[in-house]
């Protein structure tokens, strides 16, 4: 009945995404997140006019960081759409995970494991 | 204001509505927020109306479900709005200020205080019955909810349909109920409502695209009617967004959509416009498009009605970024290529030839009507109809029905988009209002807030409720497991499970469970947060737990539902939510909602027919109002104009308002002034303005703005406009024939769209083709010989004006069509002007020597630009201000407190402009009545010693919320707030966080959702 | 039951054999057509060509003879006469003068009373479909209508309110059904076939007529069925010669409803002169075991 | 289509048009132009695309000749199917019937004598015996046709409509649909006096 995605994702609410700071995607690395997207209003659409569109400069700039560091820009992505469109949330929420297991498991995660082993 | 009748003894302070669509909703909540009770009848299970039916809206290609389901949200959970679904009013007695309405409630067969809304008995109800809501595309079941979102959202039996009611036997929805809600014996009730006013807002019903069974609906599979369309483009529609034939589930390319189906045909069908087929055709094109690129659109249409605000915007958008193919002509018949599906279509070209043209895909678009019981309807309530069968109203006062103290809005009064309704939907609450001032508050409920404890230096203690939904959740999720972990968790001293958590006896087993472990943390893992947090926050508050300590879960949508594939992960992952919960609820620290004082006095610029309404709207209160004007006389442009297309006159109904507003006790005029300075938030503005030739300077200290600037006629340079004293404006030829009558007018031709809908200014001023048509039809009924030829390129005469365009036809009246990139000719000629122009249809070249050429000037914005800047107003390119939301917030505008009506807005009639007022005062309202305003807890706050000045807060606002202070240092206003957190996130000194949103509070959810990852 | 018949030129000459089925099928289901007495020419749609006033004078003298004779109602089985004399009627109905004029020459005079209804009006009443639906004796199995209405049956001049839905009529469907027949929803059920111009202008009534017949083909239907003289007769003598021209292969058999009524009723092909089409009406009637 | 006009005044179109509409009964003046009926119209491509919409136009506009001189006053087959569709309810068949009836009176060429002679020979023959006999109207018919054949040196069209008539005729026979039995109405004085009197309207 409902549409299935996977498993693995999980949601933290904000009021906006222009309340996800560059520091929570770089934090969710870290505690070994492998992948980290942001679902906003649709464009233009902004519940606070233009939220999504800080949201969006912030996604380009957690990417940059994390190419610089080897983590793969990749890995953080930006969604847009309307609260009525629950297959493309479920669509999105696939495609993020195909991409990232596509790209395997953040680099932190593996080095922290070598670590401890 | 109506006047009361005398011998009547207490007026009421309650109101009932007729009709829960968003005409209704909207006059519910205004009147609710300003101290009125409010009873919703609504004939169906569910209030929603036709807005939710819709996928996006035009002009914005907003989510009409987005922007609606809010504000049910809103209605359901008011405390002073009682809903009555499956109800109809039989008769009602009394008189304004004292109804008595009897209405009749059709059984539910569903206890409404029982259901749940989980939705199994749904699920295993067997008879399957074609589903309305879905326009037929797909089923529901005999026991049903209209759809996913509806309020109530307890489910019904459809009697008629239930193979129990009419066979005798199933019983599956009770046998699996779990909340033992199936009430068999369910019977017919009257109930008695005594309110003081009533408002009518029952909308329109679709015209049945069947009745025109030579384009082929209910014959052809792939002919659908524009509803249809809007389900098959909806996400949560029968295709899921997929844009499809319903004949063969083919992916459609070529979609043809034909206009005017059952609209502006006095023959066979409804001889008005229905006023929004024109629109919605070009944004199902438009979506269509963005849905599938393949999708080549066509509109076969008569006249393009694109006459709202920036409408003629969003169809040059269409046309050139989405490549929506226009092509004017009828089609008579629409007929099926056999074997394929495909359809037929034969239209002419402009040179008259007949052209076949095959598409995949035919899209009708389908107009409004009264309701087949209209007539019944109005004798109920005892109000009088036009011929057409919609309410009759007064154009200066287009709310009030014949009977006082009955007020029509929405669609039922006359067609119009969902601004318009939404406009119309507080205009009424505002007439209301007005009519039961003094029974303001005299019916609401008092809420007495309980002592809040104190647990700032308390340990958290945290209390977890898991909810299983019914099966929603526990037929997926182990509940026990999630209970269990829920208890190893840090702070956690209690942990339970419900089968449905938001029940009433659940609620109050919660209460019981929170003093019992002194609980100073709430954690329910249930469904979205969206739809329920506010009743869990309410309940623990209601035990003396400060409403901010609570965190929701959401193992359902976010888990069970999602996951149902696979139980044990998500159980897992349930037990992981819940940890994320639990974290951010130990975070959380207690924050206080700040009261505010409110100056109940209005501030109303600009003293035109919108001006002068708005502050009456307020003062027929009882509140002040300063209004201030520029010039030295109230009045504005409708001091120019002498009637209305109706034949109502302008001029005494102007005198009239000038005088109640002038000698009104409770309004200030002010003349000659303007505004100098402005400062404040809502509930408490300063404005500062200088009056009268001596320039005396005035503060006034005020709760609300209202802006009323209007417009002016624009100035011709086209067409010899000032050089050649034949050509004139039509105001001008309307006041040449006032002062000289029409007998020296053998031939007159106009002109339309003279400086609209061009580069300059690319939108329609929505009055000039009525004000063509008016003029035209003054002069043949003072010299029916005159012969006039309108030139225009399309009719815009929406609505029931449609009456006026036949009629002019009808008196001889000829109507040239002109192709903008081929338009009329003028030269100057001996006491005239020749005008050369071509028939479209014949292809014949005419020259008419005119007396007059009227040149149908549109309208131009005040110049408020200094304005804008003091009160830091956004205008568009036009110069039109800027509302809060084109379709929900039509009135508002985005700096709270302050609202906006007339032609200040966009081009708009006089009736359109005092509905805006009405609504204005009505919103402004919302406002003054309350002595104090309770804002919103979740706000920014600076941390002034690590700010450094740096004013980049400043500038990411989206509302210019943070200024730099007299210390150099940011500081941001809790009043003004919005509580987007952008700020925080900006800030490069991290001296901002946002309450509830806390950079701890999200991270330390983060950790937890992302133990043992690593 | 007794009921006014206006038959027609038509009926009387060249598409006798439907004057025939009809009197036939009527009284097989208890009702009987008595003939109106005198009448004459309703002036078929030539009349409003030539002149106004005859155009409604020549169906008014037969609506006083009607009436005169005491009929309540007056069935007419050709869609011409039949659109010619409603139309009249109401032409009557609105314009006192005009009929003051023509009662002048009348020595029955026209009150405008009777109910002027078609063959299917007739038929659909409920007491005679009924009727009709209980009589069936052989099931019209196999049978694969397009019903093909043409203009008159259902639009007129003037705004005159009809059973039927003007656009997508069903009155043949809906007897067809109780005969257990089948029928197709087609493009052209009310397009026009030409009418008079296959005698005046060939080319334009074949064009008309070679789309009619090529959607009937292509929707799988295997016969048409009508209930004007002037549609069968043009569908049918001209068949060959159109479909000729505009390469069309396959013919149909064109029935009159009361053909296949009366089939159903049990009666012969040789009772319903069936041997009187161009395009053979037996062929089908064989190859699906009905006759 | 016609060059430049020199002047178009209303007042020029409005005597025609306004004896068109009340001979029709047909209110032209409402008309809208959205062409439904153009593309509704079965013949209107035999007719040069001279649709309704463009015949109403032209008489609106006051263009007495090509209202009176095109195909669609001629070809018109009376269908009913704009007039029924046409959200005016402009019965554009009533339009053409008038406007054959002025052009006859006017005399005028007709554009296609063949429907015009139809008509004239159809109503001659139900005058003359009351009822219509098929044969004698075919005859008359045809006679009337290759007349105006004749006239203008038409010979081989005399040919191919004989044969094709011929054919049809044959046929006809074989199927037993020619009836050579003779019918008439009693009261055919009657029916001559009302064609006395539609003379007698039509002169006055
Ligand atoms: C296909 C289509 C597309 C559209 N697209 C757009 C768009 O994109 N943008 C836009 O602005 N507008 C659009 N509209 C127009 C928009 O839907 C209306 O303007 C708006 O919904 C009108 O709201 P309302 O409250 O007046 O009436 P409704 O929404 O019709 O609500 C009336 C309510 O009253 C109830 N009711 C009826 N009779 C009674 C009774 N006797 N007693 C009690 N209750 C009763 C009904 O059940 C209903 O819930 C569209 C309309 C259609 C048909
Ligand atoms: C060309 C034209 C033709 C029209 N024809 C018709 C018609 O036929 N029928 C119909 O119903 N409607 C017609 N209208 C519309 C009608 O005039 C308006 O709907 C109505 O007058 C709008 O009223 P308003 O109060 O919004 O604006 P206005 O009437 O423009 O009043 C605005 C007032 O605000 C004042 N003001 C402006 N700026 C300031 C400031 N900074 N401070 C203080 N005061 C200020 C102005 O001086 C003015 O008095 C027409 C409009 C135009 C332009
Ligand atoms: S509580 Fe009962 S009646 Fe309500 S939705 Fe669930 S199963 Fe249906
Ligand atoms: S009793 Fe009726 S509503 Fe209940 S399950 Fe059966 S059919 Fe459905
Ligand atoms: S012209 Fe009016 S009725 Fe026709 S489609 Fe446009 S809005 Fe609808
Ligand atoms: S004349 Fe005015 S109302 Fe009409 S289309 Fe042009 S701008 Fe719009
Ligand atoms: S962004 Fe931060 S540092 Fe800069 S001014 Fe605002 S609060 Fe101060
Ligand atoms: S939270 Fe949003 S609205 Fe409030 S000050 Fe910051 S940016 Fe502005
Ligand atoms: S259908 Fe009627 S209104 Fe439309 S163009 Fe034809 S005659 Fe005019
Ligand atoms: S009645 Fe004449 S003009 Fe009208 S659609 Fe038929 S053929 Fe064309």
């Amino acid at each position: 009945m409902r549409l299935q995605y996977p498993t693995n994702i999980k949601v933290v609410r904000v009021p906006c995404t222009g309340k996800v700071d560059v520091l929570y995607i770089l934090h969710s690395f870290e505690k070994g997140a492998d992948g980290v997207y942001l679902v906003g209003c649709l464009e233009g659409g902004c519940h606070y006019n233009s939220g999504n569109l800080k949201a969006r400069k912030r996604v380009e700039q957690a990417r940059k960081i994390l190419d610089t560091i080897g983590i793969g820009g990749e890995r953080v992505r930006m969604y847009n759409l309307s609260s009525s469109d629950g297959p493309l949330f479920a669509k999105y929420a696939t495609e993020m995970d195909e991409k990232i297991r596509e790209m395997g498991p953040n680099p932190i995660k593996l080095a922290k494991k070598k670590k401890a082993a | 204001m109506s006047g009361l009748e005398s011998n009547q003894t207490t007026i009421r302070g309650s109101v009932m509505i007729a009709g829960g669509g968003v005409g209704g909703m909207q006059a519910a909540i205004d009147l609710a927020d300003s101290g009125f009770k409010v009873h919703m009848v609504q004939k169906d299970s569910s209030i929603g109306g036709t807005m939710v039916m819709l996928d996006k809206t035009f002009p914005t290609g907003d989510c009409s479900m987005c922007m609606i389901s809010p504000k049910m949200v809103e209605v359901g959970r008011h405390p002073d709005i009682k809903l009555h679904t499956l109800a109809e009013v039989v008769s009602i007695d009394g008189g304004p200020g004292n109804y008595r309405v009897r209405v009749k409630l059709q059984p539910r067969y569903v206890d409404a205080e029982k259901c749940t809304g989980c939705g199994i008995c749904e699920e295993k109800c067997p008879k399957k019955v074609t589903s309305e809501y879905e326009q037929g595309l797909t089923v529901r079941k005999a026991i049903y909810s209209l759809y996913p979102q509806a309020l109530p959202n307890t489910r019904a039996i459809d009697r008629d349909n239930c193979i129990y009611f009419q066979k005798g036997k199933c019983k599956a929805c009770e046998k699996f109920c779990p909340s033992d809600a199936i009430i068999w014996d369910d019977s017919e009730q009257d109930i008695e409502l005594n309110v003081g006013a009533v408002i009518l807002s029952p909308g329109l019903e679709r015209y049945d695209a069947g009745m025109r069974q030579e384009l082929g609906y209910g014959r052809w599979p792939n002919v659908v009617s524009s509803i249809q369309f809007e389900r098959i483009l909806s996400a949560s529609g029968p295709f899921m967004g997929e844009v499809m034939r319903p004949g063969d589930h083919k992916h459609p390319e070529k979609i043809a959509w034909i206009q005017c189906v059952g609209s502006r045909d006095s023959h066979n069908a409804n001889p008005w416009c229905s006023s929004v087929c024109c629109m919605y055709t070009t944004k199902q094109a438009v979506i269509a498009k963005e849905h599938d690129a393949s999708i080549q659109p066509t509109i076969f249409y008569m006249d393009i009605r694109a006459f709202g605000k920036d409408f003629d915007k969003y169809v040059n958008r269409a046309k050139e970024e989405y490549a929506v193919r226009y092509q004017r002509a009828m089609i008579s018949t629409v007929r099926e290529e056999p074997g394929t599906g495909n359809l037929i279509l034969r239209y002419a070209e402009p040179d008259g030839k007949l052209v076949d043209e095959t598409f995949d895909m035919v899209v009708l678009s389908i107009g409004f009507q009264p309701h087949k019981e209209a007539v019944a309807f109005a004798k109920t309530f005892g109000i009088e109809l036009n011929e057409h069968r919609f309410p009759k109203t007064d154009p200066f006062v287009p709310v009030e029905t014949t009977r006082p103290g009955i007020y029509a809005t929405g669609i039922y009064q006359g067609p119009k988009d969902i601004p318009e309704t939404v406009m119309q939907g507080s205009a009424v609450a505002g007439r209301a209002m007005a009519l039961l001032s003094e029974a303001r508050g005299s019916e609401t409920t008092v809420i007495e807030p309980p002592a809040i404890k104190d647990v700032k230096d308390e340990e958290p203690r945290i209390g977890v409720f898991v909810c299983h939904c019914g099966i929603n959740i526990a037929s997926v999720v182990d509940i026990e497991t999630v209970v269990n972990h829920a208890k190893t968790l840090p702070h956690v001293v209690y942990a339970g499970n419900n089968l449905f958590t938001c029940a009433q006896d659940s609620q109050e087993q919660m209460k019981a469970i929170i003093k019992e472990h002194g609980i100073n943390r709430v954690v329910v893992a249930a469904c979205s947060p969206k739809t329920h947090e506010a009743i869990f926050m309410d309940t623990i508050e209601e035990c003396g737990v400060n409403k901010y300590l609570f965190e929701m879960a959401n193992i359902r949508n976010q888990d069970s539902w999602v996951h149902s594939a696979t139980p044990e992960v998500a159980t897992a992952k349930a037990g992981e939510l819940v940890q994320g919960a639990v974290a951010r609820a130990a975070s959380l620290s207690p924050l206080d909602e700040k009261k505010i004082p409110v100056i109940q006095r209005g501030l109303v610029i600009g003293g035109g027919v919108a001006g002068m309404n708005a502050a009456l709207g307020l003062a027929d209160q009882g509140f002040e109002v300063v209004l201030v004007e520029k010039e030295a006389d109230l009045g504005g442009l409708a001091t120019r104009l002498t009637a209305t297309i109706e034949g109502a006159d302008i001029k005494t109904y102007l005198n009239d308002l000038i005088e109640k507003v002038a000698g009104h006790p409770k309004i200030q005029v002010l003349t000659d002034a303007l505004v100098t300075g402005f400062t404040g938030f809502k509930g408490n503005f300063t404005t500062e303005v200088i009056v009268g030739t001596g320039m005396y300077e005035r503060k006034i200290e005020h709760g609300v703005v209202i802006l009323a600037t209007g417009a002016n006629e624009y100035v011709p340079t086209e067409y010899l406009y000032g050089q050649n004293q034949n050509v004139m404006t039509q105001i001008e030829l309307a006041e040449r024939i006032e002062q000289s009558g029409a007998e020296d007018l053998n031939q007159v031709v106009m002109i339309q769209c003279i400086g609209s809908r061009n580069e300059g200014n690319p939108n329609c001023s929505r009055v000039c083709c009525q004000s063509a048509v008016k003029n035209a039809l003054r002069i043949k009924k003072l010299r029916p010989e005159a012969n006039v030829y309108i030139l225009y390129r399309d009719m815009r005469t929406y609505g029931l004006m449609e009456d006026y365009y036949m009629e002019a036809r009808g008196l001889g009246i000829l109507f040239f069509p002109y192709d903008p990139d081929n338009p009329p000719a003028a030269e100057s000629a001996e006491n005239g002007v020749v005008v050369s122009f071509q028939d479209q249809m014949t292809g014949r070249q005419l020259k008419v020597r005119a007396d007059v050429l009227a040149l149908s000037a549109g309208m131009t914005p005040e110049d408020t630009e200094e304005l804008a800047n003091i009160l830091k107003l956004a205008r568009n390119a036009e110069g039109f201000f800027v509302e809060a939301h084109v379709k929900l917030r039509p009135v508002d505008m985005a700096t709270e407190g302050i609202f906006i009506c007339g032609t200040a807005h966009s081009p708009k009639l006089i009736s359109e402009s005092v509905s805006q007022a009405l609504a204005a005062a009505s919103r402004a309202t919302t406002i003054l009545s309350k002595t104090q305003l309770t804002l919103s807890a979740v706000t920014a706050e600076v941390e002034q010693d690590r700010c450094a000045s740096c004013l980049i807060c400043v500038r990411s606002c989206p509302y210019g919320v943070p200024r730099i202070n007299e210390d150099g240092v940011s500081e941001i206003d809790a009043a003004l707030c919005h509580g987007c957190g952008i700020c925080a996130c900006e800030c490069p000194a991290k001296a901002i966080e946002l309450n509830w949103y806390k950079d701890d509070q999200i991270i330390c959810k983060i950790d937890a959702l992302l133990e043992g990852a690593v | 039951m007794d009921i006014g018949y206006y038959p027609g030129c038509t009926l009387h000459a060249s598409s006798s054999l439907y004057d025939v089925q009809s009197r036939r099928v009527f009284s097989e289901i208890g009702i009987t057509l008595n003939e109106i007495d005198d009448w004459n020419c309703c002036g078929a749609t030539s009349a409003g060509k030539i002149d106004d006033f005859l155009a409604v004078a020549m169906p008014a003298r037969n609506l006083g003879l009607a009436e005169a004779e005491g009929f309540s109602e007056m069935v007419i089985p050709c869609s011409a006469c039949y659109s010619r004399m409603l139309v009249a009627q109401k032409q009557l109905e609105n314009n006192i003068k005009l009929k003051e004029e023509i009662n002048a020459e009348l020595s029955k005079k026209v009150q405008g009373t009777i109910k002027v209804s078609s063959i299917l009006e007739v038929l659909l009443t409920p007491s005679a479909s009924d009727e009709l639906a209980a009589k069936v004796t052989k099931e019209l199995k196999g049978i694969q209508a397009a019903c093909y209405y043409g203009c008159l049956q259902t639009r007129f001049p003037f705004k005159i309110p009809i059973n039927d839905d003007v656009e997508n009529p069903q009155g043949m469907e809906r007897i067809l059904k109780l005969l257990k027949a089948k029928t197709i929803d087609w493009s052209y059920k009310t397009d026009c076939c030409g009418a008079s111009a296959s005698v005046d202008d060939e080319t334009t009534a074949f064009n008309l007529m070679a789309k009619i017949m090529k959607d009937a083909l292509s929707r799988g239907a295997n016969c048409l069925v009508v209930t004007c003289p002037l549609c069968q007769l043009n569908l049918d003598a001209y068949q060959d010669k159109f479909c000729k021209k505009h390469g069309i292969q396959d013919r149909l058999p064109v029935y009159f409803i009361t053909e296949l009524i009366g089939l159903a009723l049990g009666m012969s092909p040789d009772e319903l002169q069936i041997d009187r089409h161009f395009i053979d009406g037996s062929e089908l009637l064989k190859e699906l075991d009905l006759i | 289509m016609t060059a430049v006009e020199l002047e178009f005044n209303f007042d020029t179109a409005k005597s025609f048009v306004q004896e068109v509409m009340e001979r029709s009964d047909q209110n032209l003046l409402a008309c809208y132009q959205c062409r439904r009926c153009a593309s509704g119209c079965p013949v209107g491509e035999e007719t040069g695309y001279v649709t309704p919409d463009r015949l109403i136009r032209m008489l609106v506009l006051g263009d007495r000749e090509s209202a009176l001189n095109n195909d669609l006053v001629w070809k018109c087959v009376s269908c009913y199917t704009c007039g029924t569709r046409c959200p005016n309810e402009i019965q554009t068949a009533r339009v053409t019937e008038t406007l054959k009836k002025i052009s006859k009176e006017t005399h005028q060429k007709p554009l296609s004598p063949k429907v015009a002679h139809f008509h004239s020979t159809f109503v001659s023959s139900a005058l003359r015996w009351g009822r219509l006999n098929e044969i004698e109207f075919i005859n008359f018919y045809e006679i009337k046709n290759t007349l105006t054949d004749l006239k203008n040196f038409r010979f081989k069209a005399i040919f191919s409509e004989m044969i094709a008539q011929g054919q049809v005729g044959l046929n006809m026979l074989r199927r037993k649909r020619l009836h050579f039995g003779f019918q008439s109405a009693k009261g055919r004085k009657e029916i001559k006096r009302l064609y006395q009197r539609a003379k007698t309207k039509q002169r006055g």
